[in-house]
């Protein structure tokens, strides 16, 4: 139950695009079309995870036992640009479907402050292992929602008269802040 | 990309890797460093943080000391006589937890309480933390710490309007800092 | 040759692609009946909220005009505050508002709806969300305070509350509220007249019913919507009760709030719903389940309002995978 | 002391690890693929922005090289050097060929030619067109709903008074989009040094080019005769320029003076401006 | 000196990095609710992008491709943990108020893109102007958007009053909602202004 | 009632000429014949200018099999072969014809023929010769609809009665005064294609002519039925669902489901080509709209102008706004009088300003109105923006653009007042200028 509420909560409540701001940058800039937010969701997703996972091994058996907290932002960066770059070499050679359908974003996530930010929280929040994971999870789901959601809208907002200054990004930040004006109606629904 | 294209340039993997390691090398040394002159101004900056924020909650102090046997705990003493005890208590608010810093005397009396982080809704939930719904708890005692939502109640407090969770959440940590810190000293 | 070539050339015929005739709808037409349909209730709140009321009412209109008049000025575009369009934005939010609410809120309200929930996005017919929902929302995290705070006011049993039904619902449960208007049928009453606290239009369930009716029987909405809505508003609050499993009180649900002025009025804007029919009652149920989630689970008492801005950003996802069923495509 | 030394040690290890990973996982798992592509990627600035709408800057590299529809200026953050730099290397700059202008070969505004009927419907030439060929009595005029307006990447065109497109000549790249896009082709591409044009598109007879529109081509020849050089032909009814003819050997033109209606004038760039058009004898060189 | 100049000028307003580049947004919402954090993060991202771009236009050279990224990383988190460690040592407020974003200094894609694009291309000096140029900008614009929302959000200004007593503010702009729109808007609006200015210039 | 999806119940306006039997048209002076008056190859004249030619003489033909021929409809002299306004393709070459008032058959014409006499072959020989095309409006060689290819199984032949255009009366008014050359046309049609089965199909707003036929009918094997009245009941592939359920396919025609439909007029034009030999020179047409001063009904000479017509009909009643060839709902906007009527002119509409609807066109507010309206179950509103964007490509590949009739039942409906049919046109128009010029750099 409390894997369901952190879950639900890194989804909707607290979605880390419409209430932290985090991931912004491929928010706008891949959610031209359904199609790609939604391979930019998975991807999102299982890279999230997986830096996760190994950060919080790092943190918790290297870092926090040395004493040297004060790298974790960069031991954190550099290991989750490496492991998307091995990542995508990996997947470009052996999965070429796989590869195909959303190898192209991982490049895109490597240096990205959603995929970082995620592991910084569930370091500075003390999740455990399985926690971190569920975590990881959610806020990667939660980006992939917002993501889709963003671009069906601006795929519709494509045949409207939009005026010319506010067309592109800024009727896309525009659209951001309706979404997440909608979204607040969760606020409340679950405290963790 | 063919290989034979790139051979002068890739061909020791070890010296790709020593590149970035030399790179690595370099940072260390720097970050390092400024740790080594940062670090001892970081961890005093941090106990005058705490201790100003605990004087804010009681005034005309002597020092704080921690109190044995329970963690981040601190009494107040002025004249060799403790006056207060400072707890930390938490709740869960509208949107998450409410961190708090609460100032009980031994007899159970709140004599002020801070809100340390919280998620609540800006200028509504985080009321919580200003007059005049501060007032009403300061100076009550346990049975006092209630929140209720009829005007004419004088002896409980009253939620703020709009933000009933926000009031009840913070009440609740107080009431629980209230009774652990009566439960610590017997109420005495 | 009989015919007059002469008048002919001087009065140029007029050569356009079939087909040559229409039926007698437009969209003034339309937006003016919506309005019209809204009348009894507004009439209603007028007489029950009083000057507070009708203030309000007044502001949100006339600034949402004043706002479409400039901006398609600004814009070069033609005028277009006649087809009522802006007239029925200004005048939704304001029956989702408190009654007592300062003029400059009620301002910025419709302002917001019109210049940026509308025309942003290039005016009518392309807005995403519903203008008017934007401003109530907008609106309640700007001043939370004044949009939760009602007229006093007195019930059957004589106690002065400053909440509405579901406030007291949320904060104080079932039986204070049964309590707060004497018992369940005088509840019923109160909540089917409109005789209760509650923003300006969304009381009187009755005669936002009846401009509903009108408006279905003009064709104007489809029935599936409000009833679907409402339905499973019903459904859900009767199973998931206080008390457990089946102990909810669906009537007083179905009555409360903003949902059936949302549910007739709001739901059914058919710019930011799904086109086709399917999607429309897609649109519906999902509203209704939105709204029954978040007044039992969220931090709002209310989820009207968020319910169907939440189901207007899903409308193009729906409108992309509800497609109507191709004639010749086999079956 | 020792944490500094940890730290340091963490650091170069870290480095080192990665390092080595990384340089392994090229060689291992090296994928070949067109060698124009990583040259494109090594030019854009790989903030790996995704502001060109692709997934990253090696997916824009992919699609600028592989896909001919896709231009080489999307990247934003690289601005015109990287735009001119990806240009060269796919080879998309618009080749350096003859400078052309877009050239309106139609002096048919609403006083000078006839309408045949009122035109309810879409406000596009293409659509206009679909209804027996436009309001204009002329079958190859030009309709008047900017069409070409509408579709010009450079903003060059605009529509007059006149209910005639007008070309920008210094926003004018000569792309042709304009050509391409007008049904009734009234739109060409003519040499920016074109001494004479044609400004007319008609192709009927003599007297109903007339009777359609007062400023008409009517195919008299007269032109032709005029013409020593014999770079004027006379097709469909229509007067045609041998551009190459008339710039490299003409040097003063005569041929448009005896044009009746003025259908043929000198040809100067901005003669739509306002409602000046085209007359024989009036035109300010 | 001219050139300098318009290096160091662009980054200010025809290239400025959040309204233009739509470069490194998240910081622009997340911690412009008050003036005092945005004008913090503004300068912190200042000293990084300006600093990182000297050291990349130094060790350009000797940096093997293979390892480009990497390395540039590298150098990036290095000089933004010395940031974080001065900030929580001699201003551990701020340092609390930026919270994580501090630390996503790291993978703002300004800073990356500025050093591919521009300093690993040029010498010191010029990447000194380059960096110094979109750090301004970039500041500039982080504390219009942090003084809106401040001044119209909580009507204070840096803190203190400065809206008359009856300025009932709409607590919407220190909204995440509120932030959207406004930029959103400021985008547009400046989009107009960069395009008067081009034509101006045309 | 079960009932194909969507359509639209616009005013029919058949009172003006609901109840005015057929007249014959006086003789016209002269008659413009255009060349194309079919879908197909086009024909060439076979006269000249100054030839002296019969009423129902042999004026031009094709040698290719979808082409249809064209017959002088009065005698005369010619007096030009040029372009000529048109009702659909605005100009086309035609022949005119200046009347000797004698108005004599050519040689061999009229005979009389026993049509059971003869078989398969012959009898769509003689419906090819005659020229004899669809119409309703499609002019459609039907000597080409009756000849499937060997693969198509033809099952049933259906007699497209119902006349869902509102206005229009002339097929009503035919199968009212017609009854018995119907059957003998549809009994011919049957044979030709060796069918059993087939139906006729009538709008239930015309209970007399349902009667009409089914006591002609009785002891057939055809099946009158009444259907009910909602526009476009008689589009090919609503007819055949709702009297055969079945569904043509996307893109397919009604030949893919066994099916022959044939229109009122084409019928009767079969049967007098067959049993009299006569050619089709001449059709029964609908004259009507509220600028008319005398509604009617006239048999009129194929070539004769819009503006005889008129003159028959007592000439204009009030402003005139518009002149429809055809019916309102799928008919062409003309911009003069001086418009030859063709096989496929099933009707002239003088209409004032009053009909129609000439307000504003305002953005597409999604009201869903068109998609429940569109029979072909399309969504219409995406078509319509696509096309106002230009994106007609994808308007093609993801809203099947192509599968549209242009019935209009969408711009009926529509409260946006949007040229929703007009956007279709265009944006089918491009896609096949698209695919021309892909088929150019092919070829390149």
């Amino acid at each position: 139950m409390e894997y369901l509420t952190l879950f639900i909560s890194a989804v909707i409540v607290n979605n880390f695009v419409l209430t932290r701001f985090l991931g912004l940058c491929i928010f706008f800039g891949v959610s031209k079309n359904v199609n790609a937010s939604f391979g930019m969701g998975m991807a999102v997703t299982a890279v999230m995870t997986i830096s996760s996972l190994l950060a919080w091994l790092v943190y918790n058996f290297v870092l926090l036992r040395l004493n040297l907290t004060f790298l974790t932002t960069i031991v954190f960066v550099l290991l989750i640009a490496s492991t998307v770059q091995l990542l995508e070499m990996v997947i470009k050679k052996h999965v070429p479907t796989l590869y195909n359908m959303w190898g192209i974003y991982l490049m895109l996530i490597a240096v990205n402050c959603v995929v970082l930010g995620v592991p910084l929280i569930n370091v500075e929040s003390n999740y455990t292992f399985s926690k971190s994971i569920v975590h990881a999870i959610g806020s990667g789901v939660g980006f992939g929602v917002a993501i889709v959601l963003m671009a069906s809208l601006r795929e519709k907002l494509r045949l409207a008269d939009v005026p010319k200054s506010l067309d592109g990004l800024g009727i896309a930040f525009i659209l951001a802040g309706m979404l997440a004006l909608s979204f607040l109606g969760f606020s409340g629904m679950i405290s963790i | 990309m063919s290989a034979g294209q790139h051979d002068e340039s890739s061909n020791s993997i070890l010296k790709i890797a020593l590149n970035l390691a030399m790179a690595c090398f370099v940072s260390g040394l720097i970050i390092a460093g400024v740790h080594f002159v940062t670090a001892d101004a970081a961890a005093q900056k941090a106990e005058e943080l705490k201790m100003d924020s605990m004087k804010a909650l009681v005034q005309d102090v002597e020092k704080f000391e921690p109190v044995e046997g329970k963690e981040d705990w601190y009494k107040a003493v002025k004249d060799g006589k403790t006056i207060a005890y400072i707890v930390p208590s938490s709740s869960k608010g509208f949107e998450g937890h409410m961190q708090l810093l609460v100032a009980v005397t031994s007899d159970g009396t709140v004599l002020n309480y801070d809100i340390i982080s919280h998620k609540e809704t800006p200028g509504l939930g985080d009321k919580a933390n200003e007059e005049p719904f501060k007032s009403q708890i300061i100076g009550k005692k346990a049975d006092g710490l209630e929140v209720v939502k009829d005007p004419s109640d004088k002896e409980h407090v009253q939620a703020m309007t709009g933000a009933t969770i926000s009031s009840r959440a913070a009440t609740t940590a107080v009431a629980k800092a209230v009774e652990e810190v009566v439960h610590f000293t017997g109420g005495k | 040759m009989a015919v007059n070539e002469e008048t002919l050339k001087m009065n140029l015929l007029t050569v356009s692609t079939s087909p040559h005739i229409t039926s007698p709808e437009s969209i003034p037409k339309i937006m003016w009946s919506v309005n019209a349909a809204l009348v009894p209730a507004v009439i209603f709140a007028a007489w029950y909220f009083g000057m507070p009321a009708i203030t309000t009412m007044l502001v949100g209109v006339v600034v949402a005009v004043a706002t479409e008049y400039v901006i398609q000025l600004i814009r070069k575009k033609d005028i277009t505050i006649n087809d009522g369009s802006a007239v029925l934005t200004g005048l939704l939010m304001a029956m989702c508002l408190p009654p007592n609410l300062p003029w400059y809120m009620t301002a910025f309200g419709s302002f917001l709806a019109i210049a940026v929930a509308k025309h942003s996005m290039g005016g009518l017919g392309y807005n995403i969300f519903n203008p008017a929902h934007i401003a109530r929302a907008a609106l309640m995290v700007s001043w939370p305070v004044a949009m939760t705070t009602w007229t006093a006011m007195t019930t059957k049993a004589d106690v002065v509350t400053t909440a509405t039904p579901l406030n007291i619902l949320k904060q104080q449960g079932y039986t204070q509220l049964v309590e707060t208007f004497g018992d369940t049928s005088s509840m019923y009453q109160a909540m089917l007249l409109g005789t209760r606290n509650g923003s300006i239009g969304e009381t009187s369930a009755v005669l936002l019913i009846l401009g509903g009716i009108f408006l279905i029987y003009k064709g104007y909405i489809k029935w599936e919507m409000p009833v679907l809505m409402i339905g499973t508003v019903g459904i859900l609050t009767w199973i998931f009760g206080p008390a457990g499993l089946f102990t909810g009180d669906p009537l007083f649900h179905m009555l409360a709030g903003g949902l059936i002025i949302g549910a007739f009025f709001m739901a059914t804007d058919m710019v930011t719903i799904p086109i086709t029919r399917k999607g429309k009652i897609i649109f519906a149920v999902g509203a209704g389940i939105l709204t029954v989630l978040i007044r039992l689970k969220g931090g709002y008492p209310e989820g009207v309002c968020y319910s169907i801005l939440l189901m207007n950003c899903v409308t193009p996802l729906i409108d992309r995978f509800v497609v109507p069923k191709k004639f010749g495509a086999g079956r | 002391m020792q944490i500094a030394i940890m730290a340091l040690l963490v650091m170069v290890l870290t480095g080192l690890i990665f390092g080595l990973v990384l340089a392994f996982a090229n060689k291992k798992f090296a994928v070949e693929v067109n060698p124009l592509i990583h040259l494109v990627e090594d030019v854009l600035p790989k903030g790996q922005c995704g502001s060109c709408g692709y997934a990253g800057c090696m997916a824009y590299a992919e699609a600028v090289v592989l896909n001919p529809d896709v231009p080489p200026n999307l990247c934003i953050p690289g601005k015109e050097a990287v735009a001119k730099m990806v240009g060269e290397l796919t080879g998309k700059t618009a080749a350096a060929v003859e400078p052309r202008i877009a050239h309106v070969r139609c002096s048919g505004s609403v006083e000078n030619a006839v309408t045949k009927y009122q035109y309810a419907g879409v406000q596009d030439c293409v659509a206009a067109n679909l209804l027996q060929g436009g309001q204009k009595s002329c079958q190859y005029g030009c309709l008047g709903f900017g069409t070409c307006v509408k579709n010009c990447p450079f903003g060059a065109l605009t529509m007059g008074p006149n209910g005639l497109p007008h070309v920008d000549p210094d926003k004018c790249t000569g792309c042709g989009k304009c050509e391409t896009v007008c049904p009734k082709g009234v739109i060409t591409m003519q040499p920016i040094g074109a001494k004479v044009s044609v400004n007319c598109n008609s192709k009927d007879r003599g007297a109903v080019a007339k009777k359609n529109c007062s400023v008409a081509c009517i195919g008299c020849g007269l032109c032709k005769k005029n013409c020593q050089y014999g770079a004027i032909t006379l097709v469909n009814n229509l007067a045609v320029v041998d551009y190459k003819i008339c710039m490299d050997k003409c040097d003063n033109p005569t041929c448009f003076a005896k044009c009746p209606t003025g259908a043929i004038g000198l040809a100067v760039r901005d003669k739509y401006i306002g409602n000046a058009v085209n007359v024989a004898g009036n035109v300010a060189v | 000196m001219r050139e300098l100049w318009s290096i160091f000028s662009k980054g200010i307003l025809l290239e400025n990095p959040i309204f233009v580049l739509a470069l490194s947004l998240c910081p622009a919402l997340a911690v412009t609710s008050s003036v005092m954090t945005s004008l913090t993060m503004g300068l912190t991202v200042l000293f990084v992008i300006t600093a990182n771009n000297v050291s990349i236009s130094i060790v350009k050279n000797f940096v093997n491709p293979k390892v480009r990224l990497p390395v540039y990383i590298v150098s990036i988190a290095t000089i933004v943990t010395v940031s974080q460690l001065v900030l929580q040592a001699y201003f551990p407020l701020l340092y609390k108020a930026l919270g994580i974003y501090l630390a996503l200094v790291v993978v703002f894609a300004i800073i990356l893109a500025r050093a591919e694009v521009f300093a690993s291309k040029n010498n010191v000096v010029r990447s000194f102007c380059d960096g110094l140029g979109m750090g301004a900008g970039f500041a500039i614009a982080m504390v219009i958007i942090g003084g809106i929302r401040e001044i119209f959000g909580s009507g204070t200004f840096l803190g203190i009053n400065i809206m008359p007593a009856s300025y009932d503010a709409p607590l919407i702009l220190i909204l995440p909602a509120g932030a959207f729109i406004l930029i959103g808007y400021l985008i547009g609006g400046v989009k107009i202004i960069v395009q008067r200015i081009e034509k101006a210039k045309a | 009632m079960k009932s194909f999806h969507g359509g639209v119940h616009p005013n029919d306006s058949k009172k003006y000429t609901a109840a005015k039997p057929i007249e014959t048209a006086p003789l016209p002076k002269k008659v413009i014949i255009p060349l194309r008056q079919h879908i197909g190859a086009p024909v060439s004249a076979i006269v000249k200018k100054g030839d002296d030619v019969k009423k129902g003489q042999l004026i031009a033909q094709s040698n290719a099999f979808v082409s249809g021929n064209v017959h002088a409809s009065i005698s005369g002299k010619v007096i030009d072969i040029a372009d000529y306004p048109h009702s659909v393709f605005g100009t086309c070459l035609s022949i005119v014809i200046e009347s000797d008032g004698q108005d004599a058959w050519a040689e061999g014409i009229p005979v009389q023929r026993q049509w059971e006499k003869l078989d398969a072959k012959e009898l769509s020989g003689i419906i090819r010769e005659a020229g004899i095309v669809g119409m309703g409006g499609a002019t459609f060689p039907t000597h080409v609809k009756l000849a499937p290819p060997p693969d198509k199984k033809i099952d049933t032949f259906i007699l497209n009665g119902s006349e869902c255009e509102p206005f229009l009366t002339a097929d009503y008014r035919s199968m009212l005064e017609y009854t018995d050359r119907i059957k003998s046309g549809v009994l011919i049609t049957m044979k030709v294609l060796g069918v059993n089965t087939g139906y006729v199909g009538i709008e239930d707003n015309k209970p007399d002519a349902v009667k009409a036929l089914q006591s002609a009918f009785g002891g057939t094997q055809v099946k009158v039925v009444a259907l009910p009245t909602k526009y476009p009941q008689g589009a090919e592939k609503m007819l055949i669902f709702m009297l055969t359920n079945r569904e043509v396919p996307s893109g397919g025609l009604p030949m893919d489901v066994g099916v022959v439909v044939q229109n009122v007029g084409t019928i009767i034009a079969i049967s007098d080509a067959v049993t009299r030999g006569i050619p089709l020179i001449q059709r029964v047409l609908t004259v009507s709209g509220s600028a008319v001063k005398e509604p009617k009904n006239l048999l009129m000479r194929i070539g004769s102008t819009f503006a005889d017509a008129l003159s028959h009909c007592g000439g204009l009643n009030g402003e005139l706004a518009k002149i429809i060839s055809g019916g309102p709902m799928m008919g062409f906007a003309q911009s003069t009088m001086d418009i030859p009527i063709i096989k496929g002119t099933s009707g002239i509409l003088f209409l004032s300003r009053k009909d129609i609807n000439d307000d504003k066109e305002y953005a597409c507010i999604h009201c869903g109105r068109c998609v429940e309206a569109c029979p072909m179950g399309l969504n219409p509103s995406m078509l319509s923006i696509l096309g106002e964007r230009q994106l007609y490509v994808e308007a093609k590949e993801e809203y099947n653009l192509m599968d549209c009739m242009e019935c209009g039942s969408c711009v009926y409906v529509c409260p946006a007042k949007r040229k929703i049919v007009q956007y279709i046109r265009y944006s089918k128009t491009q896609n096949a200028l698209q695919a021309q010029k892909e088929q150019a750099k092919v070829a390149v």
